[in-house]
């Protein structure tokens, strides 16, 4: 057994969650809408690539480009005219409504792209390309995602924590009716908030669309690791979040390595006992 | 507003006409019967049991500290059965957070806090309240989806553990006390701000408690309104209920307490009687600002 | 004038707030506001700042009618509230909370972070903590201040000293000159009717959704004002 | 020359069909609306007057329970045709058999379908045969032999990797009984199996390491699309390159083997059904390129695999159907469905036990099965090529296996 | 001074509800009978609208009385039905027994998991449950005797030897399947009413009030000695119990499980809170609304594919944006009818003037 190819793959792998993860955790953890949609949205995303790839054959990474802005815009309309009225205290409106929106993407896009099993192809070598470092080798699709993760992070993080608009985020989550009396739009904010967590999405999608085939029913298989990494990460800590996917990655390898069977379940067990030792996750915000 | 028939404090369900305690869970309530049946002359145990539980309320060397601030300092002081102790301080004292410690709100870092001659240090904030600590939060915490009259109805049957149809009349009364009768069957989130002191100061009687913590009941109100509060307050302290008020309006605290207790920066610096602190200097540079 | 009411009324779904309510507000007056619990003086000041849905000539600003605008315009035209019960944003540190004031509006005037940690120097050594770990009366230090990092034209007070020490409230009351100085006219929501009367130039007082008394504080008298508050003459 | 009594019937044969339409396994039913159109229009015209009562599984077993029972109570079905995967073939016949109402089943390895259904499927002792509940289809002694065969015309070190999920599919294929295990050890070839992995896995670096530790040559399993292509790329970036990879179920369906780009090229396959088979359906008369060709002309989507088989259920029930007086009568249907001889699109068919062990021989009819090897075409596309068929000679091979390279 | 008059009085019936205790009954009694006078298909049909409702209102009374919004009730249903297979398939257990070890085997995991979940609060208490139904999945899984991850299905004739089932056979003179239909109506109806009447108790009594405080803000709660953490393990292992049994029961008639089946998210919680929010979370009568809707809706577009989940999905957005407190609060805001009202009103006095102008709304 390689433990420490073990180590690496399960790192690599928990780069790839913490992408799945970085747009909820926005959502999530500071808008504190818990967003069911959010693997689905990340197959929209990449039937919107792959249509692009397809339609107007250009490289899956420059399709990205496009579809950012585009998921950028139904982010902010979903945000704007739909979500925006679910905000609360109360969790459960959001997750009703995006329940239904889950239900709904999913078969408008069975309806549109059949069941099909696809694949956003990245242009040959790439996908199967690697960098030999000695022990371990290491994909260069799963660096790359990886690398994305923590670019994602740190640019997010700059965002929210280091401008204005950051700040009127979490002043919105907090208490939209006072931010209202600061000048903020909380639907405008929210709106935006959104918009900016689809272009996360749209990040997630292409990786998602280039490693393995992805058909119009998988996006809610994903979104269980997406939940355990923000919530272990802590509500509201981007880092954390990147932390919680790395975590649920290395416990699924290790568990694999010691016995496939495990695998999912050592991911879940290692949210548990995170959860155990700190209830509120690694990271948790000061206030909440 | 004012009320025929007048509002007391009525004995629990379980406490016995007669002056004998039979509750085990309630022992420590006996100082306060004394002082209702004060006309006859105590049995030989409950003088007893007087001597055992002079003070109703004792802090010792009680430490907390919020990061590196300093809210409580070595706090220590008793306040005997019956007494009325005010305690005032500039605002981030740690005024609210002394409360928070004897309910149990917030864990106390180092100390002691014993009630009735019980350590309590470290008992849930629920247990606190049914061995008889009642209080208000500074910041109102209704139920918001229960009306004002069902937010009495949970305090007086968890907290002071009567049965529905006791604990109904009772908070019917206390309704009628505190002047929110009018409003009784209105879903507590539709109460404006001062409304929702007044709840706070309902739900925490409605409980029936043998200690009342008031954490500033009386900002905002109109002089009409200070008074009524002030009668409210003394009638309960009459009924021999031990009672701690935080208070920034000096006139209805200084016109209730028997004592005043000074903090700041978490620090003990002055105990005593109203008067003498409110004269002292240290009281009037840091809390009042007038120059000496 | 400034800001006036016109026939303002207020409701919260069935139920009434307001009825028919004319105040006004000339430039660089204090207008003070009082009345029993539940009057109706906080759901005034909210329809003032947008929080409430108007009828747009309700409330006229400037000659602009503003009744129907939501509360991030008003703000921008230069009327600002520090609302009942501080509304600090917790995930916010202090100072963040005094920034966020000037999200809508930032104009340059007397206010600005520093002359804000000097009206409030126990602010600045708080300055990273979140809002919320504050003090109640340290808390309404922070509001009040962020209300005015967006040196705004009208600020609304509502019951700013509730529940502050003494010295406290003499320093707040006795920044308003200083307030009043950098050009602003402001709105006093005051049960403390002592200090209302002191720094107003005019006083209002509510009963029951209407006003039921005008005028300044020298030609009132105690009756006057027990009767306005209960409706009854004392 | 058979008679014919259905004619003077009152009133119509009702068949139930259930089958995945919509949700993850709809692929395999893809082709359901073309078939039934087809059997009506047949149907009438030999004079059989059918009702097609058409349910959706949506892929989730429950709901194929619940629909199973819709049709027998509501619709009151004379016989249930049920098609594509364990996870509805086996509710669906649960039911039924429950109910004692006469079931045909197909696509599925007859394994997952019988012994899935045992109350206790560890013991093979307490297995007891179906009363109203038949399935045709290969299973995996034949899927085996067809895999071997295949491996053999490649050079290797018979050192073989296995990938069998924890579903219906992968326990049968990974069982240490009926599975693949004994019969590779009898013919020498070393398996290297990790253990069951859950479906939707993102990372089977555990597998590759045990397969490069193992030096395996040969891949084999029975995989679902994403889970294959995860397990193909990272296997190549982690510089892992079996010769042959025999791989079940992923690669069915061209879109999914397009989907890997051109590293699909000289995967191989079971081929249970192709245009090159050299069946006639016993409705219509076509032959097998005739019926790939209707649906593609009519879909304008390229054939697949469980088209012939949704095919020849409904050829059996109308076969049956013809022979049963009186299709209410359940005992009777059921006598028919056991008396089963006819040449289907997809092969001879008959409940006569041949080649299955005691335990099943009432219940399960086999189909023929080859081997194939999906080869890129010039231009884009894939085709597959039969290059086994040593195990159903009368199907003919286009071609030799060819290792990867 | 003793001699005051009090002339409060607190009510909590309506004239509506007392009218509708009698109609329950009568309801009881018809729903008893039915099998007397409606055909198979109709039963099965109601067996399923009984056994979501009760899965509904199990769920209810956790999220919207108890606030604890859990994702994870498919663990309980799926365990009991495991729980069930088991006695019955491997331990020759008769299913009507089996289906109380269901409910007993799903109280006592919740006993496990509960410790683990109330460390968590609010969304991350339903992420957690979740988390926890996957694993006990997983774990379930690899439970080979009774297939992994295949399934199994029950020994043909299981429920045909049913205990009872030969005596309904013979007395209504029908099939075996369809007596065992009969049978497990029966105990669905019975189930439905128990459930029921028992969360209409809890609620009346002041534990119900104390719940509602709880959820409304617990450390004030607390503050009043109100005991939130006892009452939420009542709930919770209380529900699951029943969520237990009603798996069970379910999976009796389904005669075939998979972990994949019994675990299923979307059908055993996602399909419940659909039902509990469109018909009305923290009223009795909502999750009664929502199952009929649920059901009205999937039998007229069942047989549209992917559209009817697609509609499906579009009117539970469309219900939760314009009618947040669900059918049933829309109905009886307007009306201010409810069948099993809670709130407790002060009536009599002096000057109780206004009374709630929401006087409609529980505490939900
Ligand atoms: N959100 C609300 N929903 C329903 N009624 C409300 C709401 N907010 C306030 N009210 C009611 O409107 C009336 C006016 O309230 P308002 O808060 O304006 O009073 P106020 O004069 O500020 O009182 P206070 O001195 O107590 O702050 C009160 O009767 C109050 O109960
Ligand atoms: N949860 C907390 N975390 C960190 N600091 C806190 C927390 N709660 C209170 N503090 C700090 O502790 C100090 C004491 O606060 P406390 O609320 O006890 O003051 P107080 O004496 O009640 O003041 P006031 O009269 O203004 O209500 C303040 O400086 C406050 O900022
Ligand atoms: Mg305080
Ligand atoms: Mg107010």
């Amino acid at each position: 057994m390689n433990w420490l190819d073990t180590i690496v793959q399960g790192i690599l792998l928990g780069g790839l969650y913490a992408l799945f993860a970085a747009g909820l955790s926005l959502v999530f953890g500071i808008m504190r809408l818990v967003n069911l949609a959010h693997g689905d949205l990340i197959v929209l995303a990449a039937f919107l690539i792959l249509l692009l790839v397809t339609a107007l054959g250009l490289n899956a990474f420059v399709a990205a480009l496009v579809a950012a802005p585009l998921m950028f815009a139904v982010g902010w309309f979903l945000q704007y005219h739909v979500l925006n009225r679910t905000l609360g205290d109360d969790i459960l409106p959001p997750l009703l409504v995006t329940f239904g929106l889950s239900i709904v993407i999913q078969n408008a896009l069975l309806e549109g792209f059949s069941a099909d099993s696809r694949r956003i192809p990245a242009g040959g070598a790439l996908e199967t390309a690697s960098l030999d470092l000695g022990a371990v080798s290491v994909g260069v699709m799963p660096l790359l995602t990886f690398v994305s993760a923590v670019a994602v992070i740190v640019i997010l993080n700059r965002v929210f924590y280091g401008t204005a608009l950051g700040r009127a985020f979490r002043a919105t989550s907090d208490d939209p009716v006072t931010a209202g009396l600061m000048g903020v739009e909380p639907r405008r904010v929210f709106a935006t908030a959104t918009g900016i967590a689809m272009v996360v999405v749209t990040i997630a999608a292409l990786y998602l669309g280039t490693r393995a085939n992805f058909d119009p029913t998988i996006g809610p298989a994903r979104l269980i690791y997406a939940f355990e990494a923000v919530i272990i990460g802590g509500l509201g800590s981007l880092w954390g979040t990147l932390a919680g996917g790395i975590i649920i990655g290395v416990a699924q390898t290790v568990g694999a390595a010691v016995n496939p069977e495990w695998q999912i379940l050592a991911g879940h067990v290692a949210f548990l006992v995170v959860l155990i030792v700190r209830p509120r996750g690694l990271f948790p915000r000061a206030a909440d | 507003m004012a009320i025929e028939g007048g509002w007391r404090l009525r004995p629990r369900h379980h406490r016995q006409q007669d002056g004998a305690e039979h509750s085990d869970r309630r022992r420590h309530g006996s100082h306060r019967l004394k002082r209702q049946g004060g006309r006859g002359f105590p049995s030989a145990c409950l003088i007893e049991e007087w001597i055992r539980v002079t003070s109703v309320l004792k802090l010792e060397q009680v430490n907390k500290s919020f990061g590196a601030l300093r809210v409580a300092d070595d706090v220590s002081f008793d306040v005997p059965a019956g007494q009325a102790l005010g305690i005032i301080g500039p605002n981030g004292a740690g005024k609210s957070t002394l409360f928070n410690l004897i309910t149990g709100n917030v864990a106390v870092d180092g100390g002691r806090i014993a009630f009735s001659g019980r350590d309590i240090t470290r008992t849930h904030p629920m247990q606190r309240c049914l061995m008889g600590i009642g209080r208000t939060f500074q910041i109102p915490q209704p139920f918001e989806k229960l009306t004002v009259f069902e937010n009495l109805l949970v305090a007086a049957m968890f907290g002071s553990g009567a049965s529905e149809a006791e604990a109904a009349d009772a908070c019917a009364d206390i309704l009628a006390e505190t002047g929110l009768v009018r409003r009784a069957n209105v879903p507590a989130g539709g109460l404006s701000l001062l409304e929702r002191k007044r709840l706070e100061l309902a739900r925490a009687l409605a409980t029936q408690p043998t200690l009342l913590l008031l954490d500033e009941i009386a900002g905002g109100l109109t002089e009409a309104e200070c008074g009524q509060l002030v009668e409210t307050i003394r009638r309960v302290h009459g009924g021999g209920v031990t009672i701690v008020w935080i208070e920034h309006v000096l006139h209805a605290l200084t016109s209730v307490v028997d004592r005043l207790l000074v903090l700041d920066f978490g620090k003990v610096i002055g105990i005593g009687d109203p008067a003498e602190i409110m004269e002292s200097r240290a009281v009037r540079e840091i809390y009042l600002g007038i120059e000496v | 004038m400034l800001l006036e009411t016109r026939r303002l009324s207020a409701r919260y779904g069935d139920f009434q707030a307001l009825f028919g309510v004319d105040i006004a507000l000339g430039p660089g007056e204090t207008v003070a506001v009082i009345g029993a619990n539940g009057a109706g003086k906080t759901t005034l000041l909210r329809s003032i700042a947008g929080v409430l849905a108007n009828a747009a000539d309700e409330i006229v600003f400037n000659g602009e009618p503003i009744g129907a605008l939501s509360a991030p315009k008003v703000m921008a035209r230069g009327i600002a509230m520090v609302p009942e019960g501080r509304r600090l944003f917790p995930s916010l540190s202090v100072e963040e909370n005094l920034l966020i004031g000037r999200h809508g509006r930032a104009v340059d005037g007397v206010w600005s972070l520093e002359t804000i940690y000097e009206l409030f120097p126990v602010l600045r050594e708080r300055r990273d903590n979140p809002g919320t770990a504050l003090s109640g009366g340290q808390q309404q230090m922070v509001a009040i201040g962020r209300a005015l990092m967006s040196n705004p034209r009208v600020l609304l007070c509502d019951e700013i000293s509730l529940g502050l020490a003494p010295v406290v409230i003499r320093d707040i009351y006795a920044a308003f000159p200083r307030i009043l100085a950098s050009g602003a006219s402001v709105i006093v929501v005051e049960q403390n009717i002592g200090q209302a009367l002191k720094v107003a130039d005019r006083v209002y007082c509510l009963m029951e959704g209407r006003v039921t008394l005008t005028g300044t504080p020298a030609s009132l008298t105690r009756d006057d004002i027990h009767a306005a508050y209960f409706g009854v003459a004392a | 020359g058979l008679p014919m009594p259905a004619i003077g019937q009152a009133s119509a044969v009702r068949l139930g069909y259930v089958s995945p339409q919509t949700g993850p396994l709809a692929a395999f039913a893809e082709a359901d609306n073309f078939i039934i159109e087809g059997f009506k229009a047949a149907a009438s015209a030999a004079g059989l007057e059918a009702e097609v009562i058409v349910k959706d599984s949506q892929s989730n077993p429950n709901r194929a329970a619940e629909v199973a029972g819709e049709l027998i109570v509501d619709d009151e079905i004379n016989l249930m045709l049920v098609a594509s995967t364990p996870e509805t073939t086996n509710p669906v016949t649960t039911t039924c058999e429950a109910e004692e109402i006469p079931c045909i089943s197909t696509v599925a390895p007859w394994q997952p379908w019988f012994i899935g259904q045992q109350a206790n499927p560890g013991d093979p002792g307490s297995w007891q045969p179906f009363n109203s509940a038949f399935h045709f289809f290969w299973g995996l002694e034949d899927v085996i032999a067809v895999f071997t065969n295949m491996w053999a015309q490649v050079e290797t070190n018979k050192s073989v990797g296995g990938l069998f999920p924890n579903d219906g599919d992968g326990n049968a294929w990974g069982d240490p009984n009926v599975g693949f295990p004994p019969v590779l050890a009898d013919q020498g070839y070393t398996l290297t199996d990790p253990g069951r992995y859950q479906n939707l896995t993102d990372d089977f670096s555990a597998q590759i390491n045990a397969f490069k530790q193992a030096n395996c040559e040969v891949i084999t399993g029975v995989m679902i699309p994403p889970d294959f292509t995860t397990f193909w790329n990272q296997a190549k970036q982690q510089g892992f390159t079996p010769k042959v990879a025999s791989i079940g179920k992923a690669i069915l369906f061209p879109q999914a083997v397009e989907a890997l780009g051109d590293a699909g090229h000289n995967l191989s396959s079971e081929v249970w059904w192709s245009p090159s088979h050299p069946f006639k359906s016993s409705l219509t008369g076509a032959s097998a390129a005739d019926l790939a060709a209707g649906f593609t002309e009519a879909t304008g989507r390229p054939w697949t695999q469980p088209i012939g088989f949704v095919h020849a259920l409904f050829e059996v029930a109308a076969d049956v159907m013809k022979r049963v007086s009186d299709p209410t009568d359940s005992a009777a249907v059921v006598e028919a469905i056991a008396a089963t001889k006819l040449d289907t699109i997809v092969g001879p068919l008959a409940w006569d036990g041949a080649n299955l062990p005691p335990f099943a021989q009432k219940n399960v009819a086999k189909t023929p099965l080859v081997g194939g090897q999906w080869r890129l075409k010039e231009g884009g596309g894939y085709d597959l090529v039969i290059t086994d068929n040593k195990t159903a000679p009368n199907i003919p091979t286009g071609g030799a296996m060819e290792a990867i390279a | 001074m003793d001699a005051t008059v009090r002339n409060w009085k607190v009510e909590t019936r309506t004239r509506a509800s007392t009218g509708f205790a009698v109609v329950a009954l009568v309801l009881v009694v018809v729903g008893l009978l039915a099998p007397f006078f409606i055909g198979r298909s109709m039963l099965r049909d109601l067996f399923s609208i009984l056994t979501m409702l009760v899965l509904a209102q199990s769920w209810n009374l956790l999220a919207g009385y108890a606030g604890l919004v859990s994702v994870g009730q498919q663990a309980f249903v799926g365990f009991g039905a495991y729980a069930m297979f088991a006695c019955v398939s491997l331990w020759g257990i008769d299913p009507v027994t089996a289906i109380l070890a269901g409910g007993v085997a799903a109280a006592l995991l919740s006993i496990p998991t509960g410790f683990f979940a109330f460390r968590l609060h609010g969304a991350y208490f339903a992420i957690g449950t979740w988390v926890v139904a996957e694993v006990v999945r997983l774990l379930l899984a690899q439970w080979k005797a009774l297939g992994g991850g295949t399934g199994t299905s029950l020994p043909s004739g299981a429920t045909r030897d049913m205990a009872v089932v030969e005596a309904i056979a013979e007395w209504f003179g029908v099939r075996s399947s369809h007596a065992s239909d009969i049978l497990t109506y029966w105990l669905a109806l019975l189930l439905a009413a128990l459930t029921i009447g028992a969360v209409y108790k809890l609620l009346r009594t002041r534990q119900g009030l104390g719940l509602a405080a709880v959820r409304d803000n617990h450390q004030a709660a607390a503050a009043l000695g109100v005991d939130g953490a006892r009452l939420r393990w009542v709930i919770y292992v209380g529900s699951a119990f029943v969520t237990g049994l009603a798996g069970a029961l379910i999976y009796v008639q389904t005669a075939r499980i998979s972990p994949d089946a019994a675990f299923s998210v979307v059908d055993w919680t996602a399909y419940v809170i659909f039902i509990v929010v469109i018909g009305g979370i923290g009223t009795i009568e909502g999750p009664i609304v929502g199952v009929l809707v649920f059901f009205v809706l999937q039998n007229l577009l069942a047989d549209y594919g992917s559209w009817y989940l697609l509609v499906l999905g579009l009117i539970g957005i469309l219900v939760m944006l314009f009618a947040p407190r669900g059918l049933w609060g829309l109905f009886s805001d307007r009306t201010g009818i409810q069948f099993f009202p809670v709130r407790r009103i002060l009536t009599g006095g002096p000057a109780i003037t206004e009374s709630s102008h929401q006087g409609g709304e529980p505490h939900g």
